[in-house]
C-alpha cells in the first residue's frame, strides 16, 4: 500500500456542511473493504509554501467503484473547511484503504445496522457492498438538517427506520430505541456512530449476540506508527490491552472494546 | 543519484549510509515504513523507546494538531525489552541499515539492565538513551533537566554497554549546554537532539484540555527554530558528534541543521504526513550538494559561517 | 457589543476594562496603531521597553520569518527613559487606557534607577518588568532564570515604586513555576508570561544565520502550547493574577488563556499581521461570552476542568 | 491610514518570474507619492484556516491611477509565489500607502535615474508620475531574462541607458558605469536597486551632489511598531543614529545611510 494521487472529480453537499466528494484513483489503489478508511493530505501544490503543517485526517470509504472512491465528510474544523472548498481537477493525496473491515454477514440472518450522524459514511458501503433486501438499516441524527442518506438506504434495504433527537424527521429520540428488545439468533449487528451511541449499543446488546462497532481516535499516521489512536480492548484472557485503531481496527467486537466509566 | 557525492558519515564508530535517520517514536519499529520507503537507504532507524516492561501508556485523545506541529502524549506505550528483542527486532535485520534502540528506564537500575541485555544482542546497532521524555513522570524527565542525573545515568549505562551510546536531551531546560558537556563528560559517544518541548492546548468548547493527559510533548515545525539554538549552542560546548532533530520536514530542513554542525538529522512528525518524508529528504540533500558541487556531505557538516 | 457583558479584570488595584492588552514591542508606543484600533477599547498598552539610557539595538537583519512564527533580534533598542517620558508618554495620556510600562536594566541598580524615576510619573499606570530578554546579554536574561536573581529584582523594584508591579518571565527556563514562585515572594502584584523562545534559522543558500545576530526571540502561533503550559503550571503554584502571552492570534486563542487561568492576555506578533488584531479578539471574547450565556469574563478566567 | 481590501483585476508575467499585479483598491486608499510602498497579506478567506503563518511583505507601488494600484514583482519565495498564483477576483489586503517617498525634483536640471534588478518598481512610478524627458534613466540587470521596463522609460524619457552583468543586452556590466564622472550643477539623482549597487553609487557620488535612495530591509509591520527594519543613518552632528526603513524611509539622502564595511 502506497499514498497515491487523486483528484477531484465532483463534489457536493446535499446538506448543508455535509459534503459528497468523488474521488479519481489510480489503478494501483487496491479496492477497499466496508470499514476501511483512507487517510487524506493536501499536495504540495503552488500553494504549498504558505501552507501551514497539517497532519493527515482519516476518512472511512462511502463508496468505490473502480477507479473512483467517495467520501462522505462534515465540515468540523481546520481541514473539512479546506475540503469543502475543493473543486474538480485539484489533487490531493490518498494513503489507503488502512484498517480492518466489518466482517461480512455471512450465514446471519437478521442483520441490523445502526448508523449515527456521519457513521452512515462506512455504513452505506457496508449496505451496499453486501446488498441483502434483509438488512435492517436504522439511521439517527440530531436534527433533519444532519440526516443523511436515508433515501439511498431505502433503495438497498428493505426495512429503514430514522430517529432525530429533535423529532424534525421520523421518530423523536436516539437511534438505539429501534434496538428490539430480544434478538433472535443468527442475529448481527454493525455499527458506526458517536462513543455515546456505541456506548448505550454496549449496555442494551447481550453478550452472546455477534456486534461490531467502528471506532474513531484522533490519528496522525493511519498506519500503526505514532501510537496515538489507542483503545482499550479486553483481552480473551479477561486483560485490558491497548490496540491501536488504526491499524487494529478501526472496527473491534463490541464486547472487546472498554468504556471508561467517566 | 549522483554517484560522485558521498553522503556516509560516521557516529562514532557507526557508520551511516546517509545522515538521514528516524526519530524514535515517529516511524514504528520501522516495518509500518516498509510500503513507502526504501529502508536500506536509511542512515539508520531509531525504533519506538523501549522500557523493561511493556508499558500502556496515556488514556486517549493522546494527539492533538496544533499551529505549525502537534501534541502527543503517548505516554511512551510498548511492548518492553523481551517482545522487542523476539518480535520487533528480527524483521528488521532483513534491511541492510543499522537499528539504533531507544531506551528509557524509571530508574537507574533500569538504564542499566536496559543497556546490560541489549549488549551483544544481534541486530542492535547503537543505543539512543531518553533520558528526556515530558510525557511520563516516571520516563526520565528528572534525569534529563539535571546535569548531575544525566551524567550518572550516561556512565552507568557506559559502563554496561560497548555499543555506540547516543544520549537524546530535553529542550526543556534553562541550559542546554551544560548538560550536553555532562552527558560527555559520563562517556557517551554521540548527542541527539531535540526531543520535544511540553506543551498543551484547550478545547475552548467544552473547556477542558484537548489531551487527556492536559500536558504533550510539542514536535513538528513549530520546534525547528529551538532546536536550531540548541544545537548552535551545544556545538560550541562539546566536541562529540551531534544529531539533529526538530521540525525537520524536507531537505532545506534537514540543511540547516548540517550546516549548522550536527552530523546527522532524525526525521520525526514529518513521516507522520509524508510517509516517504526521509527518502524525498535524502534526494533532496543530494541535490543540494550537487547543485553546490559539494562531492562529500561531511564537508557541509557545521559550515555556517558566523 | 452586548451592554450586558461584563469584561472588566482586576489586577490587584488596576482595573481593566477588557482583559485584551498588548505585548511590549509588538505596538510600537501606542500611537502606530491609532489609524487602526480604537486604542480605548484596549485593557491596556504594554509600551516597548524602556531602559535608563536609549539603546541601538542590534543591526540588521534583525527579523525573519520562520514556520508558525518568527525570530526577532531588535535587541532592545529604545529611546531611553528621557524621551520616553518627555515625547512617548505625552500623547498616550490622550487616551482613556491603563499605560503600563515595560522596563529593563543592564543590572539591579537601573531597575531600581527606572521604578524609581517612574513612580508618580503621570499618565503611567503600572510597570511591566522584563527579566527575561533573550536577545541582549545585559537585558536581563541571567535575572530570569534564575530564582534568586529573580526574586531579588522583583523585591529591589517592589521598594522602589508604589505602582502596580508586573513582572514578566522568560520562557527559557526549566522550571518556570519555581521563579513565579520566586517573583511572588519578591513582592510582585501579577505576572505575565511568556516573552519569547530563543530560537535560529539558518539561510542554506549563503550558509549563514538569518539574523545578523545569530539567534533571536521566537513568537507567534508556534510558542502558544509552550506559553500555555507554563501558564498552567504557574497557576498551579502562584495565586497572583497572571496574564497570558504568546501567539495569540484570534479570539480561540485568547479564550485558551483565560479558560487556563489568564486574567488577561496580550497580543504580540498578531499585531503586525493584522494590525486591528486587538480590536477583533475582543469582539471574539465578547460574542463567545454571549453564546455560552456567560455574563461576566470573570466567571470564564480559570474555568478549566481537568 | 488603515488596511483595505483590494481585488485583483488583472496578473501578468512579463518576464519569467516577474509579475504585473494590478489591484482595484478602495476610493478611501490615498493616492501614493512616489517612493511609497504597500504592505501586502493574505485575506482569512475560505481556505485561510490551513494557512500558516505569514508576515505580510512589501512592495513599492509601481503605478497607480484612480481606484488602480500596480505592484512589480519577482518570485524569490514563499509569498512571492502564492502571489503568483492570484487570479482575477481574488482579494488581499492592502495597508499603505507607507513611508515617505522621494523628494520631488523640482528646479534641478540633471535629473538621472538608477534603477537595479526589481529595484525599476519604484523607479517606474517615478518617472511618469514627475514625466519629465529630461530625466534619464539608467537601468541595470543581471541578464536580459531579468531586464524590466526598459520599454515603459522610453516612452517617458529620452534617454535610457541599459546594462547587463552578463552583456545580453545593453551594455556588458554595472547600471553604475553610466554614471558620469563629472556633474554638473543643479544634477539630482534618484536610485532603487541592491544593496551593493546602492553602496557602489555612494562611494562614486560626490557628497554636494543630490542624491536619494530607497532601502529595503526586512520588515514585519511596516508602520514603525516592530523596529525591524532598521537602518544607522548619519546624524547632522556627525553621529550615527538608527532610524525605521518603514517609518522614517525608504527613501534617504544616500549620503547619509551608513554602510557596514562588511
Ligand atoms: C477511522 C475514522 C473514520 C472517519 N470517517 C469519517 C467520515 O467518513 N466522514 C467524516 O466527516 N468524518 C470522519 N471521521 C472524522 C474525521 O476524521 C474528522 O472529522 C476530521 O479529522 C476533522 O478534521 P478537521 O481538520 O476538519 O477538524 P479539526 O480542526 O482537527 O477539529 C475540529 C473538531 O473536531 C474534533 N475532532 C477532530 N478529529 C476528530 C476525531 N478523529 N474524532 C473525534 N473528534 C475529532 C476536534 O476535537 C475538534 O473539536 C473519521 C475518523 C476516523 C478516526
Ligand atoms: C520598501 C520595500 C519595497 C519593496 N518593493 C518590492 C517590489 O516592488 N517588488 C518586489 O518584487 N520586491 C519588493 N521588495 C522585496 C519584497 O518585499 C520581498 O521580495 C518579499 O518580501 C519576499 O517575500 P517572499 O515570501 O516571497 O520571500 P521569503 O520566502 O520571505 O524570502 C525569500 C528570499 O528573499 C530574501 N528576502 C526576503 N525579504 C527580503 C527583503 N525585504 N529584503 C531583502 N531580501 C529579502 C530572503 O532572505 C530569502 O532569501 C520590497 C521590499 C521593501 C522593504
Ligand atoms: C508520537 C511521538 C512519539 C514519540 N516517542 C518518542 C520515544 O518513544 N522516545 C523518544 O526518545 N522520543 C520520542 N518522540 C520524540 C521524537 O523522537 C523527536 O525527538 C521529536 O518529535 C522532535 O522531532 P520532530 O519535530 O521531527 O517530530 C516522539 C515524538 C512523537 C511525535
Ligand atoms: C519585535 C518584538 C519586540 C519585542 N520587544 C519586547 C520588549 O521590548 N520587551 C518585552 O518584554 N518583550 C518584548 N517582546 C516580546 C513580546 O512582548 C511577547 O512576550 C512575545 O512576542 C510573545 O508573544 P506573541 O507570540 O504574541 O508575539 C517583543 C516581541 C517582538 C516580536
Ligand atoms: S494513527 Fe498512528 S498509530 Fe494509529
Ligand atoms: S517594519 Fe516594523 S518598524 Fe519597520
Amino acid at each position: 500500500m502506497e499514498e497515491c494521487l487523486g483528484s477531484v472529480v465532483a463534489i457536493d453537499e446535499p446538506k448543508k456542511d455535509h459534503f459528497l466528494l468523488t474521488l479519481r484513483v489510480p489503478e494501483s489503489f487496491s479496492a477497499p473493504l466496508p470499514g476501511q478508511f483512507v487517510m487524506l493530505r493536501q499536495t504540495p501544490s503552488s500553494t504549498a509554501e504558505v501552507n501551514g503543517f497539517s497532519l493527515p485526517r482519516p476518512f472511512s470509504v462511502y463508496d468505490f467503484t473502480a477507479g473512483s472512491l467517495m467520501i462522505l465528510f462534515r465540515r468540523v474544523g481546520k481541514v473539512t473547511s479546506w475540503m469543502a472548498h475543493l473543486s474538480p481537477g485539484e489533487a490531493l493525496f490518498i494513503r489507503g484503504p488502512l484498517g480492518n473491515h466489518f466482517p461480512p454477514p455471512t450465514g446471519k440472518k437478521n442483520i441490523m445496522v445502526f448508523a449515527g450522524g456521519i457513521g452512515v459514511a462506512p455504513m452505506h458501503f457496508f449496505t451496499k457492498y453486501f446488498r441483502k433486501e434483509n438488512i435492517r438499516v436504522f439511521v439517527g441524527a440530531k436534527t433533519d438538517g444532519e440526516l443523511l442518506l436515508h433515501d439511498t438506504f431505502c433503495e438497498i434495504c428493505n426495512e429503514v427506520k430514522i430517529a432525530t433527537d429533535d423529532g424534525s424527521y421520523g421518530r423523536c429520540g436516539l437511534v438505539t430505541d429501534f434496538l428490539p428488545t430480544s434478538m433472535e439468533p443468527k442475529t448481527v449487528i454493525y455499527a458506526c456512530g458517536p462513543k455515546s451511541m456505541l456506548q448505550s449499543l454496549s449496555m442494551m446488546i447481550p453478550a452472546e449476540v455477534d456486534c461490531h462497532v467502528s471506532l474513531e481516535e484522533r490519528m496522525a499516521c493511519g498506519i500503526g506508527a505514532c501510537l496515538g489512536c489507542a483503545v482499550e480492548i479486553w483481552t480473551v484472557a479477561g486483560e485490558k490491552t491497548i490496540r491501536s485503531v488504526c491499524k487494529d481496527g478501526p472496527v473491534f467486537p463490541l464486547k472487546n472494546v472498554v468504556w471508561e466509566n467517566k | 543519484m549522483n554517484g560522485k557525492i558521498n553522503m556516509e558519515v560516521k557516529i562514532g564508530s557507526l557508520h551511516l549510509k546517509s545522515p538521514v535517520m528516524t526519530a524514535s517514536g515517529t516511524f514504528g519499529y520501522g516495518e509500518e515504513f516498509a510500503d513507502f520507503c526504501d529502508l536500506n537507504r536509511l542512515g539508520a532507524i531509531v525504533v519506538k523507546g523501549i522500557s523493561l516492561q511493556p508499558r500502556k501508556g496515556n488514556p486517549p485523545p493522546r494527539i492533538v494538531e496544533v499551529a505549525g506541529g502537534m501534541l502527543n502524549a503517548i505516554g511512551l506505550q510498548n511492548v518492553g525489552l523481551d517482545a522487542f528483542i523476539s518480535q520487533k527486532l528480527p524483521p528488521l535485520s532483513r534491511y541492510n541499515t543499522p537499528i539504533i534502540v531507544n531506551v528509557f528506564g524509571e530508574d537507574a537500575k533500569e538504564y542499566t539492565e536496559l543497556a546490560t541485555r541489549l549488549d551483544g544482542v544481534p541486530g542492535v546497532a547503537a543505543l539512543e538513551v531518553n533520558i528526556s521524555c515530558p510525557n511520563v513522570k516516571e520516563g526520565g524527565v528528572h534525569f534529563g533537566v539535571d546535569h548531575k542525573m544525566a551524567q550518572h545515568i550516561t556512565s552507568l549505562v557506559r559502563r554496561a554497554t560497548k555499543l555506540p551510546l547516543i544520549v537524546k536531551l530535553t529542550p526543556n531546560v534553562t541550559d542546554i549546554a551544560s548538560i550536553a558537556k555532562a552527558v560527555a563528560d559520563g562517556g557517551a559517544d554521540a548527542i541527539s537532539l531535540i526531543n520535544t518541548l511540553t506543551g498543551m492546548s484547550v478545547d475552548i468548547k467544552h473547556r477542558r484540555p484537548h489531551l487527556q493527559n492536559i500536558t504533550g510533548g510539542l514536535s513538528g515545525p513549530a520546534i525547528k527554530p529551538i532546536a536550531l539554538r540548541m544545537l548552535w549552542q551545544v556545538r560550541k560546548a562539546v566536541s562529540l558528534p551531534l544529531i539533529g532533530i526538530g521540525g525537520i520536514m524536507n531537505a532545506t530542513d534537514a540543511l540547516e541543521f548540517l550546516i549548522t554542525g550536527a552530523v546527522a538529522i532524525q526525521v520525526g512528525t514529518a513521516n507522520f504526513i509524508n510517509p516517504r518524508a526521509t527518502m524525498e529528504i535524502t534526494d533532496g540533500i543530494e541535490r543540494y550538494l550537487a547543485m553546490s558541487q559539494i562531492t562529500d556531505v561531511n564537508s557541509l557538516i557545521g559550515s555556517l559561517q558566523t
